[in-house]
């Protein structure tokens, strides 16, 4: 599964870059994100209660940050499991400025398995797609104020 | 005394012996067994088609109350299985099928640890509670993709994913298609399919540690199979292991099976103590019982201009999945061996190579390998008359071989028993009032409507088989008992699940020994009952079990003679309705069984009782053979297909019972029906099954259903005494390419010469969109 | 499949069913969308408030020109119910569309609608008729307007400690059509389009996107006097419809139009 | 946490402590004893546990035990309690509605429910009535053969 979408944040891509790096936004961006641990330099150890309305699942899973180019690039991977299956993601990450804002291209791949995949298939794209809107609506939130 | 009876069974058709229990709900399948002291087992499996297993614990769930073991690869790989293939083919590199994962799983659904509760809901939460690291590696779930450079690699240790390659090559087909006028080229991908009978499989085994002896319940179509192979695999000499399949809710060659479970399940019993239950819940069935069909082929026709067909050519890639079940490489081989349909050809070839990918193993699925020949040349056939402007009809008659013609040997090497294909096609013509559709689909056509008529004319193999051919025995095994109160009782080494054959060999034996059929009791399924056996499958038991029992009745009628002789005191006898007759004295099977196990009064060197047993060894396969004619209507607006006029005329030979047959040719339409219109199983790019439940996986329900036209036509098997040709399979194999080729002939005025199944509304209304339609 | 263990209360009143409500807690009303997910452990809620013994929630009755319905009556009773066919017969062309027979003596309108699967077939109807919706919370009652109350996928506006109980729907003609195209396996709405004709002729579309939703272009068309044929064809305009193997977004938009196109017409005919 | 749930199961009063999250066919099967419910998808399509609760026909497998207390549930081993066979069930053996049996009970169960409603079904409605059952033996026709059977002979 494909994922693309650009969105628009507000600051500058220093501070934008820095916001989506930090290991605090990125939890408090994440719906659902119970825990971050940082355990390494761009690795962390995730708690995640994640899903769609009533059904939701726990995974346990891990974030890193990879081949950080700030405040140009840098490429997110985020694999978790749990009951109800699996889920690992690549997502490349493009910073652009804008004027005052920065426009951000996400470019991503994901890999659903176990029961999500065989029950779910209808709903996972709109999922995701919805958790990626909210995760960026969030984070514009965060750079606003920190602008 | 029994009334005698007057009008004989054979031939009527008879409600079923075995409907009472069945309808009141008072049968017994394997979850309505229970046992003191039962435990109950369930199976972890992997989500990842392909993975690394880095680490198991399973300290969590073994802490639940209630929790009686949990065990892994490394606890029972080494003590039982692994799961046995029986297919005899030269196959280089074949992965170690053990009952559970080692450090690798290979498809979804591969079982990776066991629980085992007293509590089924318990079970569930503990299964829960197991903790697994994976590390996932690169899967393969696409057989023609599977044979690019590049592909990931299902078994990476092989270094290729080929498992084998395989060669059929009969007559100069260099030079036939040298000479051809033309060649007609066709790729066909036959989509893989998952059988789902309604009920799971499901087993129940118990170890009496006293007498060493084991008992296994399992849903199952071949429990003599399963006896002659588990006992090694579980530690158990085969005289000390009892294998049953209760009442079993279909079949369809997903239960001709010997599975990892089975194994486990017996191997538990004997380590835990205590009778084991499993039973496989739906989403299971989908991902760890066998699929079907799975082909992709590239096939080519040599033809002469006026439609004389010459030889055909095939190069397929068959999808095995990631282990061997227990006829895996050798289903796409029967594909190979019905190429040549019901044509006279003078050359065939078929170049198979079998490839491993991270799926379930694909396997006997009703038909067997079968279908896909009938499918693949049935539809080309349609597209040599399409590429010459010929019409179908005559360029299938063109090509058959004469009735006389018979025994007929084809370009693959099968001698066909009987055969009047131009006869079955002629009725069933008859039956559609053929002109009259044409009729109809023109004006149709002329009003705007997507209208269609299509066809197949299809020979089948059945009765498997002489034991040459088959992988362990293809013989079979009966036995008549004239009890002492004079019933009847019949054992059958076949195991039928629903064909109906306490009722068809009731009415053979009826007919047989003049007893009325109410006296009769057909066993089956048990292997302590049915000493030996090779089960139900292949549209054999009625050809083969039948033959058995009417080996047994000659002995039996042979020995009551001679014992009648004696009784009448007279030098001959003759046998007529149940009574044996010497002038104006006779005596009846009740006198005759009582002074047979009284035994105070037999001729000198008659040995008492009145039972007899045989083996019955096939000379031959039978061939029965039929034509399939449909009309379909198509919404331009939606893709959705109609079928609107089918008409179905087989010919199995002699029938036992035409109410049975009927059903049988029915059931397997609609398993075409579905085959055709909307199932498929489906693994996305990664391997993930999206086809996990009956949710996403569409059947036929009643709607989808036409009203159908039945006829048949009867040419006996010259194969058999009884000239019974086998029926299980037949309207499988007729229909698939019936519909599809109606289907196909109503897209032909948009330019669609072929699309590949299932033709689901979206893929018929992109064709729509493709030829123009508005 | 067998679902998590739960605590289970059967409260006999309105009042008592919200004050047990909280995050862990679900809802049972007919069961036929939950308990599946709860068999499948999709849903795992740890406590289960089971509403059926309300004993007022299963009604239809006529109230002040509107159809009022209670949140626990079955779909059978809305596909059985002579008033309705009577008064809004889009109700019962509808209801014997959904699921099947077992389904429909079990299944509740209020259940499908809170659990707002964006293929269930009700929002289509709810959406077309402008249907208005009491929640009870808390706090009391509040009335959600149909367009407002399909929030996302599976979302709807009901919240976590609320209990939808009613549904009231216009009266209206004859002129009203429900035309669905189910998936083939699970029967659901790959795209269902409910039609309520009339001056303001109002299009419902449930199946195609995340959501259900209305179909505005297409309505703003009829309203300017286009064609049935050419509304329909803006019967998906602005939407973005879901991919799965059961059909393609593509072919989803498709349906949308032409499932639209024979609800006008077949609506129309009834005139 | 168990609750007491009492039902009513073909006349007679089964009462047990159990788990809410017991399904009621499993109520039925297990301790019951009443095996002719079957189980064949758990999601709710193929209509195999279909029984009547309170005279109208429901699935089983996705039913609590607990939303059923105090029901009347009527089971294939209730359709024939005086001996004589339910219509519907002759209409099966007669016409060879079924072959392996397991969908049948469900499949029965759906016929009775139908032809309570609608005593002369034509064959569509037939097939609307039965369409939350799947039966991958038979392929319908003799299924809908007897239910057309059974119309008959109880009209009479």
């Amino acid at each position: 599964m494909k994922l693309a979408a650009t969105y628009t944040l507000p600051g500058s891509r220093d501070k934008v870059y820095a916001a989506l790096t930090d290991a605090g936004t990125i939890q408090k961006c994440i719906d659902g994100c119970e825990k971050l641990v940082q355990t390494g330099d761009g690795a962390y150890d995730a708690h995640l209660k994640i899903g769609v309305a009533g059904l939701k699942g726990s995974y346990v899973g891990k974030v890193q940050l990879r081949d950080r180019l700030p405040p140009e690039s840098y490429t997110l991977l985020i694999e978790g499991k749990g009951s109800p299956g699996f889920v690992k993601a690549t997502a490349k990450m493009q910073l652009v400025a804008s004027g005052d804002s920065t426009k951000l291209t996400c470019d991503a791949e994901a890999q659903v398995g176990g029961l999500i995949a065989a029950v779910g298939s209808r709903l996972i794209e709109a999922a995701a797609r919805k958790m990626m809107d909210e995760f960026f609506r969030k984070m514009a939130i965060n750079t606003t104020g920190s602008a | 005394m029994p009334a005698t009876k007057t009008k004989p069974y054979i031939g009527q058709p008879l409600k079923r012996v075995e409907d009472p229990r069945l309808i009141k709900g008072i049968a017994s399948y394997v979850d309505d067994l229970k046992m003191p002291g039962m435990l109950h087992m369930a199976i972890l499996r992997s989500p990842y088609a392909h993975a690394k297993i880095t680490g198991i614990k399973t300290t969590t769930a073994k802490a639940v109350p209630g929790v009686v073991a949990v065990l892994t690869g490394a606890d029972v790989n080494d003590k039982c299985g692994p799961v046995p293939c029986a297919a005899a083919m030269p196959v280089p590199k074949v992965p170690k099928h053990t009952v559970l994962a080692g450090d690798r799983v290979y498809f979804v659904g591969h079982p990776v640890a066991v629980v085992v509760a007293a509590d089924r809901y318990v079970l569930r939460d503990a299964l829960d509670l197991i903790e697994v690291d994976y590390d996932a590696l690169p899967a393969i779930a696409d057989p023609e993709q599977a044979l690019a450079k590049d592909a990931a690699l299902a078994h990476p240790d092989f270094g290729t994913n080929v498992a084998y390659t395989w060669t059929l090559a009969n007559g100069d087909l260099d030079a036939v298609f040298k000479a051809a006028d033309r060649i007609v080229k066709q790729k066909m991908v036959h989509q893989r399919v998952t059988p789902m009978p309604i009920e799971p499989r499901g087993c129940l085994t118990s170890y009496h540690a006293g007498e060493g002896t084991m008992t296994l319940w399992t849903s199952t179509q071949v429990p003599h199979l399963i006896r002659t192979l588990v006992p090694g695999l579980i530690g158990i000499p085969e005289n000390k292991m009892r294998v049953v399949a209760p009442e079993v809710g279909g079949g369809f060659g997903a239960k001709l099976q010997i599975y990892a479970e089975e194994i486990l399940c017996c191997h538990l019993a004997q380590r835990l103590a205590a009778p084991v239950k499993w039973i496989e819940s739906r989403r299971e069935n989908a991902s760890s019982t066998i699929h079907g069909r799975a082909q992709v082929g590239y096939y080519e026709v040599a033809v002469k201009k006026d439609g004389t067909v010459l030889a055909i050519k095939a190069r397929s890639i068959a999808d095995l999945g990631a282990y061997f079940q227990l006829l895996t490489p050798m289903i796409p081989t029967l594909t190979g061996l019905m190429l040549a349909g019901c044509y006279k050809l003078k050359a065939v070839r078929m170049d198979l190579t079998g490839v491993y990918t991270n799926t379930m193993a694909t396997d006997a699925y009703r038909g067997a390998g079968r279908p896909e020949a009938t499918y693949l040349v049935e539809r080309l056939m349609d597209c040599v008359a399409d590429e010459l402007g010929l019409d179908p009809v005559k360029v299938r008659l063109k090509n058959f071989p004469k009735p006389s013609e018979f025994p007929f040997t084809t370009a693959t090497g099968l001698v066909y028993d009987s055969g009047n294909y131009a006869g079955a096609l002629k009725k069933a013509q008859q039956l559609a009032k053929w002109d009259a559709l044409l009729k109809q689909r023109d004006t149709a056509r002329k009003a705007g409507k997507i209208f269609g008529v299509g066809l197949s004319t299809y020979v089948e193999i059945c009765a498997l088989g002489p034991s040459k051919i088959m992988p362990a025995g293809g013989w079979e095994w009966g036995c008549v008992r004239i009890e002492i109160s004079g019933k009847v009782t019949v054992i059958t080494g076949t195991t039928p699940h629903g064909q109906g054959q306490e009722t068809s060999f009731a009415q053979l034996v009826g007919d047989k020994l003049g007893v009325p059929m109410e006296d009769v009791v057909v066993l089956r399924g048990d292997t302590n009952v049915a000493h030996f056996g090779r089960d139900t499958y292949g549209s054999r038991t009625t050809v083969v079990g039948g033959m058995a029992i009417v080996m047994c009745i000659d002995k039996i009628i042979e020995k009551a003679g001679k014992l009648a002789a004696h009784l009448l005191g007279a030098k001959k006898v003759s046998f007529k309705n149940g009574t044996f007759v010497a002038g104006k004295k006779s005596i009846g099977w009740p006198q005759l069984a009582g002074e047979a196990y009284v035994a105070k009064n037999l001729p000198v060197g008659l040995e008492p009782g009145l039972e007899a047993s045989a083996f019955y060894e096939p000379p031959n396969c039978t061939f029965p053979f039929g034509t399939h004619i449909v009309a379909v209507e198509i919404d331009r607006d939606t893709g959705q297909v109609k079928i609107v006029k089918y008409v179905a005329v087989d010919d199995c030979g002699p029938q036992i019972n035409p109410l049975l047959v009927e059903g049988q040719v029915q059931g397997g339409i609609a398993h075409s029906i579905g085959q055709v219109l909307f199932e498929r199983t489906v693994y996305d790019e990664n391997g993930q099954l999206l086809t996990g439940e009956f949710m996403d996986y569409a059947m036929p329900r009643a709607g989808d259903i036409p009203v159908y036209i039945m006829g048949s036509t009867v040419t006996p098997s010259t194969s058999n005494a009884l000239g019974i040709k086998g029926v299980g399979e037949a309207g499988t194999i007729g229909a698939t390419p019936a519909i599809a080729n109606a289907i196909i002939d109503a897209l032909s005025p948009f330019g669609v010469r072929h699309l590949d199944l299932p033709l689901t509304p979206e893929k018929v209304w992109l064709a729509l969109q493709k030829g123009g339609a508005r | 499949m067998i679902p998590a263990a739960f605590d289970y209360h059967r409260p006999g009143t309105l009042a008592e069913a919200v004050r047990l409500l909280n995050d862990d807690a679900k809802v049972l009303a007919g069961g036929h969308s939950l308990i599946p997910a709860m068999k499948l452990r999709l849903a795992q809620p740890k406590v289960i408030i089971d509403i059926a013994g309300i004993g007022d929630l299963n009604y239809i009755r006529e109230r002040a020109g509107k159809l009022a319905i209670g949140a626990m009556t079955t779909h059978f009773d809305i596909e059985s119910s002579n008033l309705l066919a009577e008064q809004c017969p889009l109700m019962t062309e509808l209801a014997p569309q959904i699921g099947d027979v077992q389904v429909r003596n079990k299944g509740t309108i209020g259940g499908s609608l809170v659990h707002a699967d964006p293929a269930a077939d009700w929002p289509a109807a709810i959406l077309a008729l402008d249907a208005e919706l009491d929640v009870t919370g808390p706090s009391g009652g509040r009335t959600v307007k149909a367009k407002d109350f399909f929030v996302d996928m599976l979302q709807s506006a009901v919240g976590p400690n609320e209990i939808l109980t009613e549904i009231r729907v216009p009266a209206t003609s004859r002129s009203v059509a429900y035309v669905k195209f189910a998936q083939k396996a699970s029967g659901f709405a790959i795209a269902g389009v409910a039609v309520v004709a009339g001056k303001l002729t109002s299009v419902g579309v449930t199946g195609v996107a995340a959501k259900a939703y209305r179909a505005a272009a297409a309505e703003a068309a009829l309203r300017s006097g286009a064609s049935f044929s050419d509304a329909a064809q803006k019967a998906a305009d602005g939407i973005d419809p879901l991919t799965d193997i059961h059909a393609s977004g593509d072919f989803r938009a498709h349906l949308a139009r032409v499932n639209t196109l024979r609800a006008l017409e077949r609506a129309t005919a009834r005139r | 946490m168990k609750t007491l749930v009492s039902i009513r199961v073909n006349g007679t009063s089964h009462s047990h402590e159990v788990e809410p999250r017991l399904l009621l066919v499993d109520f039925l099967r297990d301790l019951c004893n009443l095996t002719g419910t079957h189980v064949g998808c758990e999601t709710s399509i193929c209509g195999a546990c279909t029984v009547l609760v309170n005279g109208k026909a429901m699935k089983s497998c996705t039913m609590f035990a607990v939303q059923t207390d105090g029901a009347d549930v009527t089971t294939i081993e209730g359709l024939a309690r005086t001996g004589k066979l339910h219509p519907v069930q002759e209409g099966f053996w007669e016409c060879h509605g079924l072959q392996c049996g397991y969908c049948t009970p469900g499949m029965i169960m759906s016929g009775v429910q139908l032809l309570a409603r609608n005593p002369k079904p034509s064959r569509d409605e037939i097939c609307h009535g039965i369409e939350g059952n799947l039966c991958r033996c038979t392929g319908y026709s003799h299924i809908i053969d007897a239910i057309h059977y059974a119309a008959d002979k109880e009209g009479k």
